[in-house]
């Protein structure tokens, strides 16, 4: 990139630093089937992913889903956005933000995780409604939930306006509809 | 926060023990002080060894005319490189060994501690013991909360609204406390007398003013005497202003008639005709007791369901008590 | 090449038609407010930066001083609780987020890194100004967040306060996340140009210690701020339709926020620090006229630091809940972090060795950095130790050690480089003595009003207090009066500045002899383009000889 | 600054094409890496959530549509391949070809847009699937319920935010395009754009088993 011409046309045109035309290098051209191969594969993965969480496999449903997905990404980042034949810094940017992204994710978990490690009363937040059940005794009530009887009106406003049984199969199992229980207690 | 509460929290005094950590008086404070004056002395020398080369180069090799160029270019040495990289590491394993090993003493109560639970709101401490098959429940601002030296304590912490910390200096411990999630602490206190309890998690207007006074006596007995004096209730118009004034009353409700807090003002509360979402109400001893209970059962209109409930933090007779104090308040 | 030739290159005339027969400067080059607001010249939009990073310098000290003097007796002494909660969340809010995280970056960074590449301009100069205009977005959305309604949560919007208390909190946290974006493309801008712009010859390590210090920073920007800006969304989220994510009463975990805010917020104090570190390298170099000590253990440094800065945040959390294990292992990463930042001080200090020392204002400031980015390293020891750090977390010994690390340290190195670069910037000198004057005032100021607080916080005096035992007033009195002493120092050290402006001499091109790019070959200040020539590098970073 | 057919426009501050065409494919890659982390704080509170209310987060599950989800999943990796044709089209210099793939892209970008904004939340919305407090569907879980339809709703809508900004991007892209400003000589604005939008499809790849199908 040495002695190249520098322009001293004074002054620029705001925002603009005027471009000059030059022979066009090279492009990287894959061919059609390429890519009309790599979408049948991403089709025929989906189906794959639908197909597979039909079926209860456990825990396993979770890692095979992310699997698949993950084969996914990794044919539209290799050949769509065209990694496999870019430069290797690209490449590696884009995996160092996934690593960075499990960093995260990692560090964050052996808290949530790991919490009543030592000591089970130091255990992991509770759900509103196990809060009461689990405090230690009748002293150590929890707080009102923030707003928890608005959060109720909410909902009684809302069975005011849809009568029981209108959101078809959705309906919630008997008993299972409950409300902040330290508001009742 | 009235001036005579402002006093009160002023009369506080941390004991001290040079310039530098105070006294200590817990038996888990060696956990925080053998590091600390070990980090503090290797500090020093460190400091030395960075300083004394500074300076002495800056006066040794200081320009004399504008000329003067460096002496040598020596620019690198991998034996020094390697040296001051791996000794610090060395130092530093060692102090993460001993801050983790305290660390974790610190917050694995020892069997057969007993237990108090500890409740921060905005912006005071309360503390509930067992006693006699009871159950004490002290707090407000500025509260005293009383224990015996040499003996074992759990903290089970929790927060009713927002994130406040526990902090004794003199005992060296400290835990956030959090709204929905219980935290501990342990202690042993080693030494009678009075030490401040702060909050170190920042939680708004009053987060200054939300201190306790820790009080260490020197024998069970003397625990036992003030649990006893403070399990009793007389149901008279004294005792209903004290528990106003302790129980965190006083944050939402004024007794002046004036208007502005979070909720209803107690002045001229008694007898008095309200309209609730459940529908009216006359101010009586069975709603204002149903109001400490369960504070969003019957919501006056116009205020916000923020309420805590006081369900197991008063008794009835305390309650009673509150209730001859509302009355007086015309 | 050496400095006579550069000289000659700079005065000559290219046959460009001039009145002077000379090229004008990237000041003359065009005139009017257009060609400011418009301007994609890196040079201009470095010059705006740092106009306006100076001016939240001024708001936000003046809020310090506001915050310093109702310390001064144990209770209310100027205004009420709730004020003072105020101006300690605009003080920090300001300081970080609009003042030293663009300081060196965006400002001198800005100015100084495509001159010592030898390069035009940056990559994308568009993007450059629209990261200056999207940082007075920002800006004017958070002075506007502080004025109509105002803020108290403190500049870590810890949940569940940020999510419930009143004020314009979605304000202030949305012009953050305005914010962030500027930082981002800055720091976008800066990477590309460093990968891509490189002149010839100028391998990786034959860049100036400058260049590794802002690239590392950059990194971190571009890798960290997109999660402070959903941390930033979600926090907003949960006050706007509570969604139940860091609110305990919806449901929320508030340690996950903290998980949330350190994972951008602690890289943040490296994005603070390294931009302090590059401008040392090349400030130490060349006042001692020699080659930086251990080039490369200074460069791969920056990167180690700027990769460990991700996997340390949780020691911001040792006492918040977190589990044991957590801490156990941030603790223990915390002290790798160590490892590197000691080392350029190390190296910083030997450089000095049978160096040609002088002692000009920048000097100072440099010399200032080592003693006081010493203290505050060193401190962090005792805050990464799990134990201690119980008892030391969130008081005043907490404060002192992040001002003498990001005030002692970052603007520290900021003043210096400001001091250093000013003639290439302005083409004016500015008045040595003035400036050597306040530099030891900043530095006498500074220990008053810091060090005192170790002491206070060691015996357990709470940060954020508004009251405060009685004890504790003595040493709080001590700290305010060098608050005072500090800032006039601050301000004598801005007037000297301005100063050179209006009576300054002027400028050679190359007042310090210093042998990167940007003062051996153009001219102070620059033309437009930077270069005549695209200028080959040096045959080394720091081509001094003996 | 119409660039010439067959040439390549060169920046002022660049020294020849492929200094700039790699600056800019660098700085865009920077740009994506902020987009996966930005998305990436969220699957990470949907991970814990997750992990905090494995029950809940399967019931409430079953409430979406994986027809509809599946449907989007195809329209998006239908037009993350013609995105990817239009620029190749470009590099051969096959201008009907760059209209052709663009105008597709887009009309399946617009479907993506109407499936979610027509079919599927306004259904939610009538169910009561609301995100957070508002949330007052009848389900099994009340009280995580809301924190699953509220993160999958921010998921949604930030990832819908995205495909409608891809919308304008590639109507800009289709405008320079009917002006004959690409060509096999200049077609980096097309590469570009192509590369946000394979994005916004990789995003998708993984909010569609997440939410829809993994339970």
């Amino acid at each position: 990139m040495s002695n190249h011409e520098v322009s001293h046309d004074y002054p620029q045109p705001f925002l603009g630093l005027t471009p000059r035309a030059v022979e066009a290098p090279h492009a990287h051209v894959l061919p059609k089937a390429v890519y009309f191969g790599v979408l049948g594969a991403l089709l025929f993965l989906t189906v794959v992913t639908v197909a597979t969480a039909q079926l209860d496999l456990g825990v396993f449903n979770l890692p095979l889903a992310m699997l698949i997905a993950g084969t996914k990404a990794t044919l539209v980042a290799s050949i769509f956005m065209h990694l496999y034949w870019d430069h290797k810094f690209n490449l590696l940017l884009f995996v160092s933000s996934l690593l960075f992204l499990s960093i995260f994710v990692v560090l964050s978990m052996l808290d949530t995780e790991g919490r009543g490690m030592v000591d089970h009363q130091r255990e992991n937040f509770l759900p509103r409604d196990e809060v009461v059940e689990k405090a230690p005794d009748g002293v150590m009530h929890p707080g009102q939930p923030f707003g928890a009887t608005a959060w109720d009106a909410n909902h009684e406003a809302f069975e005011a306006k849809h009568p029981e049984g209108h959101d078809g199969g959705h309906a919630a199992p008997a008993g299972g509809h409950a409300a902040p229980a330290a508001a009742h207690h | 926060m009235d001036a005579e509460q402002l006093k009160q929290l002023q009369s506080m005094h941390l004991p001290l023990d040079g310039v530098w950590l105070p006294k200590a008086t817990s038996t888990i404070a060696h956990v925080v002080d053998d590091p600390f004056w070990i980090i503090y002395w290797a500090c020093v020398i460190a400091f030395v060894l960075m300083m004394a080369p500074m300076f002495w180069f800056a006066w040794k090799y200081r320009r004399k005319s504008a000329e003067q160029k460096a002496l040598s270019q020596i620019d690198h040495s991998q034996a020094m490189e390697i040296a001051w990289s791996v000794l610090p590491l060395v130092f530093f394993f060692w102090v993460f060994v001993l801050g983790f090993r305290g660390f974790l003493e610190m917050f694995v109560a020892p069997a057969g501690a007993t237990e108090v639970q500890v409740q921060g709101q905005k912006w005071q401490w309360s503390m509930a013991y067992d006693h006699k098959g009871d159950r004490v429940s002290v707090g407000g601002v500025g509260a005293e909360f009383v224990f015996p030296k040499n003996k074992k304590f759990k903290l089970v912490l929790k927060s009713t609204d927002v994130l406040h910390s526990f902090y004794v200096p003199n005992f060296r411990i400290k835990t956030d406390v959090i709204p929905g999630r219980y935290t501990t602490l342990w202690f042993e206190a080693t030494e009678a007398g009075e030490y401040p309890l702060l909050c170190t998690e920042y939680c708004g207007t009053d987060h200054s003013n939300m201190l306790g006074k820790i009080k260490i006596v020197d024998t069970e007995a003397e625990w036992h005497a003030w649990l006893d004096k403070m399990n009793t209730t007389v149901v008279d118009v004294p005792t209903g202003k004290n528990l106003f004034e302790t129980k965190g009353c006083t944050a939402c409700h004024s007794v002046d008639g004036s208007t502005g807090l979070a909720g209803p003002t107690f002045k001229g509360l008694w007898g008095r005709n309200e309209q609730t979402n459940k529908g009216p109400i006359t101010v009586d001893a069975d709603y204002i007791t149903e109001s400490i209970l369960q504070p969003q059962a019957k919501l006056v209109n116009g205020y916000q369901p923020v309420m805590p409930t006081y369900q197991g933090q008063l008794k009835q007779d305390q309650i009673n008590a509150i209730i001859e104090y509302i009355k007086t308040l015309k | 090449m050496t400095e006579t030739t550069a000289a000659a290159h700079v005065g000559h005339d290219h046959g460009h038609d001039h009145a002077h027969g000379e090229e004008p400067n990237y000041l003359q080059a065009s005139h009017g407010l257009k060609s400011w607001i418009f301007t994609v010249d890196h040079k201009r939009l470095g010059v705006m930066y740092l106009a306006a990073v100076s001016f939240f310098f001024f708001v936000g000290g003046l809020a310090a001083l506001l915050v310093r003097t109702e310390l001064l007796t144990h209770t209310k002494t100027i205004m009420d609780a709730d004020t003072y909660n105020r101006f300690f969340t605009v003080h920090g809010a300001i300081m970080v987020f609009l003042v030293i995280i663009p300081s060196v970056p965006a400002g001198l960074g800005n100015f100084v890194l495509p001159l010592q590449l030898g390069a035009k301009d940056v990559a994308f100069p568009k993007l450059n100004l629209l990261s200056f205009w999207v940082y007075c977005t920002g800006a004017v959305m958070a002075v506007s967040a502080i004025l109509i309604g105002g803020v108290d949560t403190g500049w870590t919007f810890y949940t569940p306060y940020s999510s419930t208390t009143s004020g314009s909190v979605v304000m202030m946290v949305a012009a953050v996340f305005v914010l962030g974006f500027s930082s981002i493309f800055t720091g976008m801008n800066f990477i590309v140009t460093i990968h891509k712009l490189r002149p010839p010859g100028m391998t990786w390590f034959k860049m100036p210690l400058f260049l590794w210090g802002i690239y590392s920073t950059s990194i971190i920007q571009v890798m960290a701020t997109p999660v402070l800006a959903i941390t930033l969304l979600l926090l907003i989220m949960e006050r706007v339709i509570k969604v139940g994510i860091f609110d305990p009463a919806l449901g929320g975990d508030p340690v996950l926020f903290q998980h949330f805010f350190w994972f951008y917020s602690h890289p943040a104090v490296y994005i603070m620090i390294l931009p302090g570190m590059a401008v040392m390298s090349d400030m130490i170099a060349a006042f001692t006229k020699k080659r930086v000590f251990g080039y490369r253990f200074v460069a791969f440094s920056s990167l180690a630091i700027a990769v460990i800065s991700f996997i340390v945040w949780g020691h911001h959390m040792f006492v918040s809940g977190q589990s044991e294990l957590s801490s156990m292992v941030f603790s223990f990463l915390t002290f790798l972090v160590a490892i590197p930042s000691g080392v350029k001080v190390f190296n910083w200090i030997a450089t000095m060795y049978q160096g040609s020392v002088s002692f000009e204002t920048p000097m100072l400031y440099a010399l200032s950095f080592l003693f006081l980015f010493s203290i505050g390293g060193l401190t962090g020891i005792f805050l990464g130790t799990l134990s201690v750090d119980v008892h030391l977390h969130d008081t005043y010994f907490v404060v002192a050690h992040f001002h003498y690390v990001m005030m002692g340290g970052t603007i520290m190195a900021f003043f210096g480089g400001l001091y250093y670069w000013w003639p290439k910037i302005t083409g004016k000198m500015y008045f040595e003595r003035t400036g050597q004057i306040a530099a030891i005032m900043v530095f006498i100021g500074f220990n008053l009003t810091f060090f005192t607080q170790f002491f206070l916080g060691s015996r357990g005096m709470p940060r954020r207090y508004y009251n405060y035992l009685a004890e504790f007033e003595d040493l709080h009195k001590l700290s305010t009066f060098g608050a005072y002493f500090l800032f006039a120092g601050l301000l004598l050290s801005l007037g000297t500045l301005v100063h050179s402006l209006l009576k300054g001499p002027k400028a050679p091109a190359n007042p310090w002899g210093a042998k990167t790019l940007e003062w051996t070959h153009t001219a102070s200040p620059p033309i437009e383009h930077n270069f005549h020539e695209t200028p080959h590098a040096p045959a080394a970073p720091y081509d001094y000889d003996t | 600054m119409s660039p010439t057919e067959g040439k390549f426009p060169l920046a002022q501050h660049f020294s020849d094409p492929e200094q700039q065409l790699d600056s800019n494919k660098l700085g865009m890659w920077l740009f994506l890496v902020t987009e996966i982390l930005l998305f990436g704080g969220l699957f990470c509170a949907y991970i814990i959530f997750r992990s905090l209310h494995p029950v809940a987060f399967h019931e409430c599950h079953k409430l979406l549509d994986w027809k509809l989800g599946g449907i989007n999943t195809v329209v998006l990796l239908i037009s993350s391949l013609t995105a990817a044709l239009a620029i190749r089209a470009a590099q051969v210099n096959d201008k009907a070809g760059i209209k052709l793939n663009i105008i597709i892209t887009i009309l399946c970008a617009v479907t993506f847009m109407v499936i979610k904004l027509v079919f599927e939340w306004p259904a939610k919305f009538d169910h009561g699937y609301l995100p957070g407090y508002n949330f007052m569907g009848h389900v099994a879980n009340p009280d995580q319920a809301h924190i699953f339809f509220g993160l999958y709703f921010l998921m949604t809508g930030l990832h819908g935010i995205h495909v409608v900004i891809g919308i304008i991007l590639f109507s800009w892209l289709l405008i320079k395009t009917y002006k004959g400003q690409f060509h096999s000589g200049w077609w980096q604005p097309l590469e570009l754009g192509g590369l946000y939008w394979h994005v916004v499809d990789l995003i998708w790849i993984f909010l569609f088993p997440l939410f829809y199908l993994a339970g």
